[in-house]
């Protein structure tokens, strides 16, 4: 069970990490940010995942701050949203 | 399997690292780090430092974030916007820092062979505390020296921030709403919060047992205020205030007037009466939790830029 | 299993020593200065990694790893962020006082910029 | 053999792995930036919450359930209002671009 679990996690966060391949090469500023929400809900996925499969309750607690802390940093990108005018296609 | 996992993890990390040094836009290559700091919060996981996981992903993936998007939101409103290119001779640098890289490698692998680890000892004293997990018992108890000075340096840093404002504006708020707030973000800095404040109580209380601890629990308090700030929700407070700066001096205060009393009661300067060891350590975490999320928040705010209100 | 956790233990202090030449590499070499923190704490995070690996090594006693190098990792950590909000400080103090934020003293036209950078 | 619970685990956490990987070809297919949040928002949100379905039998406690169903509720909402503050910048950029 543990390791068709950890299986799973590591299909998870390849997944992820293709979807975070296109994302950081997409040639739209705005498409970059989807990077972290990606990382923040499949790190939340893989976290809880690996959890179960070593039996360590600990990393739920580390996927409820993955997720709290990618919301926050999607937050932090308004930042400047307005004040910069980065042209959005880059040729 | 779990190799193949650890494989895919640290294959990651390094694209990550190397999309961060070679991509052409800055604000990529800052997203590019976020993601790279809650990656690397996976691989502490699969180092089984669950505590260094949370104060990462905490740390690099939220609040150091915050830090250099501001910074390059600043930037690119003030400097000029093109991007200069390497320097024609970068292989000599590559070359050093590649020789770097085999050195520290070479080093990792031959890596003496009984371990040296100090678990033992760690486990061995941990009742006289009265502590269930052991980083916090080294954070707070046997080390307790070093978080005192990291605290210390903590304020150090943010009375170098602050020195940098202008003359007109020392003493006052510094500035971090956007000029437009979007809707979903006042919706978010609304309903967030609560929830931040309840996982940060939530990682103080386990800190003690289990995985968790004032420095996670003070980072995500800063993320919550900060992120009530950046919606315009609460204005940010004077720096000048005295309650203020109380409040940020409390937290060391209290851990060297606990410290000093050690010297009265026990065996020496922060050294716990083992009596009272768990209920000590406790108030001083409180009180450091607040102590670090304010201290935190106010370095990512930086320096204040609007004069005093008289 | 050790073999296994040793294994694990050197491959992410492999990758730490990777890092630790990548942040190195962009702290020296790249024109940007706020990259040039990016970089600093990529370098860091190498270094944690090394000392992860380290603590991984200690596994004894029913934990995970030594809990000393962890709480030295904690520390260095936030220690680190003060550093950089610092830094940062200094660095936006910097732009606007001169308007640039690169160390680039020609400061070439765009257009050469673009050109170099194409090449 | 399985015991049923185990099948349960492994069912929903294989269907919700799956949508992970739909999300990646959503991001890889769709032409253009908001429908791409869209594969990403919805599928990633439904492959978590399958995930999280998958693992409650497995869990030891009633809190440590509670903790997993929390860790869905609230990146159900920090993936909603992340996507409508993406959407929104993405939105306002348009006309320029």
């Amino acid at each position: 069970m543990a390791e068709s679990l950890t299986t799973v996690a590591l299909f998870v966060l390849l997944a992820s990490a293709a979807g975070l391949v296109v994302v950081l090469r997409s040639r739209i500023a705005i498409e970059r940010l989807m990077a972290v929400q990606l990382l923040g809900t499949g790190g939340a996925a893989t976290l809880l995942l690996l959890g179960t499969a070593s039996a360590q309750p600990a990393l739920t607690d580390v996927a409820l701050l993955l997720v709290l802390l990618s919301a926050f940093s999607c937050a932090a990108f308004t930042l400047g949203e307005t004040a910069s005018d980065e042209p959005d296609e880059r040729p | 399997m779990s190799l193949v996992f650890d494989i895919a993890l640290v294959s990651g990390l390094i694209a990550l690292a190397l999309h961060v040094v070679v991509g052409r836009d800055g604000k990529g290559a800052i997203v590019a780090f976020i993601a790279f700091g809650l990656l690397l919060g996976l691989a502490w996981v699969r180092l089984a430092a669950i505590d260094v996981a949370l104060t990462e992903a905490a740390i690099g993936g939220g609040l150091t974030g915050m830090l250099l998007l501001k910074a390059q939101a600043h930037l690119a409103s003030r400097a000029s916007r093109a991007t200069p290119a390497f320097e024609r001779n970068w292989h000599v640098p590559a070359l050093f820092c590649g020789a770097v890289t085999l050195g520290l490698g070479y080093a990792v692998l031959s890596f003496p062979h009984p371990a040296p680890s100090l678990a033992r000892e760690a486990v061995a004293a941990i009742d006289a505390t009265g502590l269930g997990n052991p980083v916090t018992a080294v954070l707070l108890a046997y080390r307790a020296i070093d978080t005192l000075l990291e605290k210390i340096v903590l304020i150090l840093a943010l009375i170098g921030v602050w020195s940098l404002s202008t003359d007109n504006a020392w003493g006052g708020a510094s500035y971090l709403r956007p000029a437009m707030v979007p809707e979903p973000l006042i919706f978010l800095a609304r309903v967030l919060p609560p929830f931040g404040v309840l996982i940060a109580v939530y990682q103080v209380w386990v800190g003690a047992d289990a995985p968790g601890g004032t420095f996670q629990a003070g980072t995500i308090l800063a993320a919550m205020w900060l992120l009530v700030l950046l919606a315009g929700l609460r204005a940010a407070p004077e720096t000048r205030l005295p309650t203020l700066r109380m409040m940020l001096a409390a937290g060391p205060a209290l851990f060297i007037l606990v410290g000093l009393m050690g010297v009265a009661v026990a065996e020496g300067f922060l050294s716990y009466p083992p009596a009272i060891a768990k209920p000590l350590i406790v108030v001083i975490e409180v009180a450091l939790t607040l102590a670090v999320g304010g201290t935190l928040a106010l370095l990512v705010s930086g320096p204040p830029d609007r004069a005093p209100k008289p | 299993m050790s073999a296994i956790a040793l294994t694990s233990a050197s491959l992410f202090g492999l990758c730490g020593s990777a890092l630790v030449g990548i942040g190195l590499f962009c702290v020296i070499a790249h024109p940007e200065l706020l990259r040039r923190l990016v970089g600093f704490n990529i370098l860091g995070a190498g270094i944690f990694l090394v000392f992860g690996a380290v603590s991984r090594r200690g596994a004894a006693m029913g934990l995970g790893g030594d809990p000393v190098p962890q709480a030295m990792v904690i520390t260095g950590v936030v220690v680190a962020f003060a550093a950089t909000a610092l830094a940062i400080a200094l660095l936006r103090r910097l732009a606007s006082l001169t308007g640039t934020a690169t160390l680039d003293p020609t400061s070439p036209e765009p257009s050469e910029t673009a050109a170099r950078s194409e090449a | 053999m399985i015991s049923l619970t185990d099948g349960f685990t492994l069912v929903f956490v294989a269907a919700g792995a799956l949508l992970f990987l739909a999300g990646t070809l959503g991001l890889l297919r769709f032409p253009d930036t908001l429908s791409r949040l869209h594969a990403l928002s919805k599928a990633d949100s439904l492959g978590l919450g399958l995930i999280v379905i998958g693992l409650l039998p497995q869990m030891p406690s009633i809190a440590g359930g509670i903790k997993l169903v929390c860790v869905w509720l609230l990146a159900q909402l920090s993936a909603a209002t992340a996507s409508q503050l993406i959407a929104g910048i993405a939105a306002r950029r348009k006309p320029d671009a």
